[in-house]
């Protein structure tokens, strides 16, 4: 099944640009040069460009602590993500949230989340605000194979079933928790089973695919969209990069991501296909990947650029309105 | 206007029908709101209407979209209602006992509380969660908390403790107006206690406390249910010609520190009352304000009157020696005035 | 397939002994001669009786909100438990519990729970400390329907599982959490099929009878034993009385109650069933009623004489051992 | 005996080995506690070791029954662990963020602090649960909070911190083999500080205040990581001539009020610093102490040095200005003096 070139293109420049500012970012957090500790998702794309290309403005995802990809495939702007992550006053959040709390809810991303399952019930909550103020909007909430296991998945998705609110969970299974393989933290093969314990659809998905991630979602939106209620998305993908940056990666077998990306690389697969079926052609990719790299750079560079915040912002933004703080 | 008298639930209930009449965006969200999991078909919709009737009538009036049952699953309704109050809507969800902050608190602590600060401003969220608080019921060590200062330590949450319909009513309206989230709190030992009410919408204002009796003497500071035993202990110690001064305080955050500190001065001697234990307290924190920005006011010791540091036990005995009474808060302001 | 006559009469007496003792509260509390609030299993005793039938002192249970019948079945004494509910100083936890803490750990029996699925853990635990302690003892953690949507019992499950812990979960499937239907709360018609998500067995069981209770749970419990891991049980039951003694019970058709009563009894269809197949006489029954009938009398004669708690026990065992406690 | 410096978290692990060496009851139960799932057949078993090393080692001493990789399920686990110490074991549960006590305070407010008496005293809970506390690794909101006044607060839980190694482990064997459940809170910015720690089995009792500096100007009363920022505050005050007395709580409930209030009498004046935000904090909870039972030694006012009202911010430059620092000390000592 094909796609319009325009959407081809853009689901190839969101992977492209995730794969870019996560490789820089891994460079960039080697050298010290970005405070604090990043999750990156380098290896799992498909997953993101390929459920966030069915959605718009009016839609919300929420996201988790890998989630610099939901972000870029939402349409958070690069230069104040990347300022963001370097704690500069021109970041998204001021500086004050980081890696794990990238958001921009203007443009529907309600933010990275450092609880591992904490961003599952705000997606219920935008889809119950889509629902009661009728915008047709969807919500979707991304999380991971460890968040499965977590009781705010259980409950999340119980409720949305019950309430029958139009919001797709997407599983992304790297096949780890951490250090935690998903064959040592659940005895079952596929999570999306547990989808039947709450009366709904699920399915398990290649998440390296961008193709049926892309076709998956959309029948799953689609549901949701109708009014047909919420569906567990299980994308099985993996994640290039340590769970941090700097992780010893002690845990899996040592040729196991060099055996997926030379296999199952998201961006390979994409190019293979679209050329063989001649879709697009291998300039129009080069192209793209040159305007990322750039784009990427530039991106880098305003960070550098942005002054760091002001502390007498410390006290902002903590309410809206609040009289006097208390001192201490 | 002539008087007009309404239970401490009733007035609630009538704020949260005022509130869904004027704003179409609030919605009431928790277990058994409405009871019998809004079965319109077999006309038992309004089965319950909350445990005890605060939210009784909403669905019949304005629907099950906007009055919603949940599974017992806390942190996931809650958790949505976060959600969704960052979405658009100004949710006002039930946590039936506060005990069960226990299961949602991840919600409050580390969503609701931090998102607007984590996002830079971009986001808001208006939510209320109204909860039951304090002991009395014989319903022992799990039904029976005041954890009121478990929010009230948490930055981007506000919490509020009425304590008469009166300002049930009315910080209830200014809480739903709010645009942060407030925690509300609800002394269910008040839920049958009556008192006048003003028919029309009105707010009591979030941060301000309340003198509810002048006097010279000794300044007593009390919340919740613990401002009736304040009141109380003041008859007994104005029958010895100590004239004590009440304030409920009714916000604890934002605190409003200047009616609270005004009435320190104008006595000199302090006593706080609160319903939960000693340590790490509301009591603890008021106590910790008087001795900072009022040191120069104080003249004497400022004694508390708290729980015991122990879980609430069930049998009437324990329970009634549980809670603070009225004689220990005249013990208290003896002591405070001592010096 | 029949059992020892000694284990019929213990399972009947257990059934007619919750039975006498709920209705029996029933009276006193509506009389407003017990403190505080009460949930009575009337309805469910098959539930408990034909579970505990299996478990000796070294096994344990968790219950819940409507845990007597839990503990009557694990054994405990009916004086120190009447007491208990009355709130006197000979009560099982000499009057700090009541109904919703009723609770022998000597027995086996690690509590009522006042928080929906937050006996279910505890369970889990005693099934860790049976399998390292190499007691040979297994765990039953008793819940409701309302309970299953709990994450405690989400994560419960999935731990025990992956631990492969000697635990068995009962799910008491009696229709209702409090005024809301099963029917509205969960999207599936059997909450045991939650089992398949965590690689778990999971089934059905009528759990108004006490011979389908007794097989399927001894079948769950030996598999725990032999090291077989968890199992999940859904046994469908009713509770005759209200929610909490006082429920107006609106929420339920008016002739449910009645007709469950007339039909499914457990009391009747054991009676019905044993005495078909002659394995017990009616006789036999009306002796173990009779002699029921006295010990809850002389329970409640028991609790009535015991005195109240002395207040200057209020700081008793709130920990083992305390420096002294913070003045108030 | 030579003296020997070990990490913070050597000293941890040091405890952690003799412990379970003494007492196989003793297990370890958390989310990568080993790391890769315990699986030994890959030759990966002990791939992290709790996530900053603090139980590395434990599982191929004492195998996977004993050290037990989790899901991320903290209520379950959590849960888990106190069922388990009501029925003979004693384990040691690792809550790898106190932020994450949103996820799983039930086990501890409702189950682990209550069962002893809500069951008048049958059973024993002899549980530890060890989390990270604190800001500093620019970890944003959720992973950098101290809510060691939340547990503190909770009557049936004990709660301690240390500040050093020694302390470290010797608090850590104490509450180990304490019978009631403990929440052993470990400033996450300490674990690579150094300092003597014996070789041999050693345990710090509950409930006992140390006096680290003496000095007869002002006392400060400070907890954890705050103790050395306390220190670093002395130096520039002696240099002023003002001897600061340094407390340092390290238990926190019990708390040795005896050991404070003794050192409050030396001085007459009193700071008390805590890494948290100031409402119904620690810092709170002190002031009320020495303003109730030890206001005849006050002499000024108790000035406490606090995180603001706010959540951690991410960004190095807001992260640093939130986190209490020797200058604010400094500052607040010269307040204390000033009346
Ligand atoms: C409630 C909670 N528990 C534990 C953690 C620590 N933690 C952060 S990421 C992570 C692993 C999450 O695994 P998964 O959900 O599979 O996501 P992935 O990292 O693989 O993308 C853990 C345990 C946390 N942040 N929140
Ligand atoms: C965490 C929590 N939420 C809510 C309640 C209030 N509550 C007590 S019993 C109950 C219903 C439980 O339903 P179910 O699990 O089916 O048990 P049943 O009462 O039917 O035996 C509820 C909501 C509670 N005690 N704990
Ligand atoms: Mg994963
Ligand atoms: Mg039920």
């Amino acid at each position: 099944m094909s796609l319009p070139r325009a959407r081809l293109l853009d689901g190839y420049r969101t992977m492209r640009t995730i794969r870019a500012f996560e490789q820089t970012l891994n460079e960039l957090s080697l050298a010290g040069r970005v405070p604090g500790f990043l999750h990156l998702c380098a290896g799992e794309e498909a997953v993101a460009a390929g459920v966030c290309a069915h959605l718009g403005p009016a839609d919300a995802v929420a996201s988790t602590h890998r989630g610099h990809g939901h972000a870029i495939a939402k349409g958070v702007d690069l230069d104040a993500m990347m300022a963001e992550l370097f704690g500069r006053r021109d970041g998204i959040c001021h500086g004050k949230g980081g890696s794990m709390h990238v958001a921009d809810t203007e443009k529907g991303m309600l933010g990275a989340n450092g609880i591992v399952g904490g961003g599952i019930p705000l997606a219920v909550g935008a889809a119950l605000s889509a629902k009661v103020l009728r915008t047709g909007g969807v919500a979707v909430a991304f999380f991971g194979d460890g968040a499965a296991n977590q009781g705010l998945f259980h409950e999340s998705l119980n409720l949305a079933a019950v309430l029958a609110l139009p919001v797709v969970f997407v599983l992304e299974n790297n096949g780890y928790g951490e250090a935690t393989p998903v064959e040592y933290h659940a005895r079952v093969r596929d999570l999306a089973v547990r989808a039947a314990g709450y009366g709904m659809p699920g399915a398990v998905v290649d998440g390296m695919d961008f193709f049926a991630v892309h076709a998956a979602a959309g029948e799953a939106i689609l549901r949701a969209r109708r009014g047909e209620g919420p569906t567990l998305l299980e994308c099985k993908t993996y994640r290039y990069f340590g769970h941090y940056v700097g992780d010893p990666l002690t845990y899996r077998p040592k040729d196991e991501a060099e055996r997926m990306r030379a296999e199952r690389d998201p961006l390979d697969l994409f190019e293979r296909r679209v050329v063989a079926e001649g879709w697009l052609a291998t300039g129009d990719l080069r192209r793209v990947d040159d305007e990322v790299a750039a784009a990427v750079a530039a991106a880098v560079r305003h960070a550098e650029a942005s002054p760091p915040p002001d502390p007498a912002d410390l006290m902002r933004d903590v309410y809206v309105d609040y009289p006097r703080p208390p001192e201490s | 206007m002539a008087e007009r008298t309404l239970t401490f639930v009733q007035a609630i209930n009538e704020a949260l029908h005022q509130a869904m009449e004027r704003d179409p965006t609030v919605v009431v969200i928790g277990e058994d709101v409405a009871g019998g999991g809004g079965r319109a078909a077999q006309g038992i919709e309004d089965a319950w209407g909350g445990i005890m009737g605060a939210t009784r009538g909403l669905i019949g009036r304005f629907g099950a979209a906007r009055v919603i049952d949940t599974p017992i699953s806390e942190a996931g309704f809650i958790g949505m209602a976060v959600g969704a109050a960052a979405t658009g809507l100004r949710p006002v969800a039930e946590l039936m006992f506060m005990d069960f902050l226990g299961v949602c608190l991840d919600p409050l602590l580390n969503q609701a509380a931090k998102l607007r600060y984590m996002f830079g401003g971009k986001a808001r969220v208006p939510l209320v969660v109204r909860t039951l608080i304090g002991a009395g019921l014989r319903s022992a060590a799990q039904h029976s908390q005041s954890l009121h200062a478990f929010t009230t330590a948490i930055p981007g949450l506000k919490t509020v403790v009425p304590s008469n319909p009166h300002d049930a009513k009315g910080l209830l309206l200014a809480a739903i107006a709010d645009d942060d989230p407030v925690v509300f709190c609800e002394p269910k030992t008040l839920y049958f206690t009556t008192g006048e009410v003003p028919a029309e919408p009105y707010t009591v204002p979030l941060g301000t406390a309340a003198v509810v009796r002048p006097g010279g003497a000794v300044t007593i500071w009390a919340v919740g249910r613990m401002v009736a035993v304040a009141l109380a202990a003041a008859e007994t110690l104005a029958a010895e010609g100590v004239e004590a001064e009440v304030v409920d305080v009714r916000s604890l955050s934002p605190l409003d520190e200047a009616t609270l500190l005004a009435s320190l001065a104008r006595t000199g001697h302090l006593v706080v009352v609160d319903e939960a234990p000693p340590r790490c307290g509301l009591a603890a924190d008021l106590a910790a304000l008087a001795v900072d920005r009022g040191f120069d006011l104080l003249r004497g010791p400022v004694k508390r009157v708290t729980a015991p540091h122990a879980p609430v036990p069930f049998s009437p005995v324990l329970e009634d020696a549980y809670v603070p009474s009225p004689a220990q808060v005249v013990a208290a302001a003896h002591a405070a005035l001592e010096t």
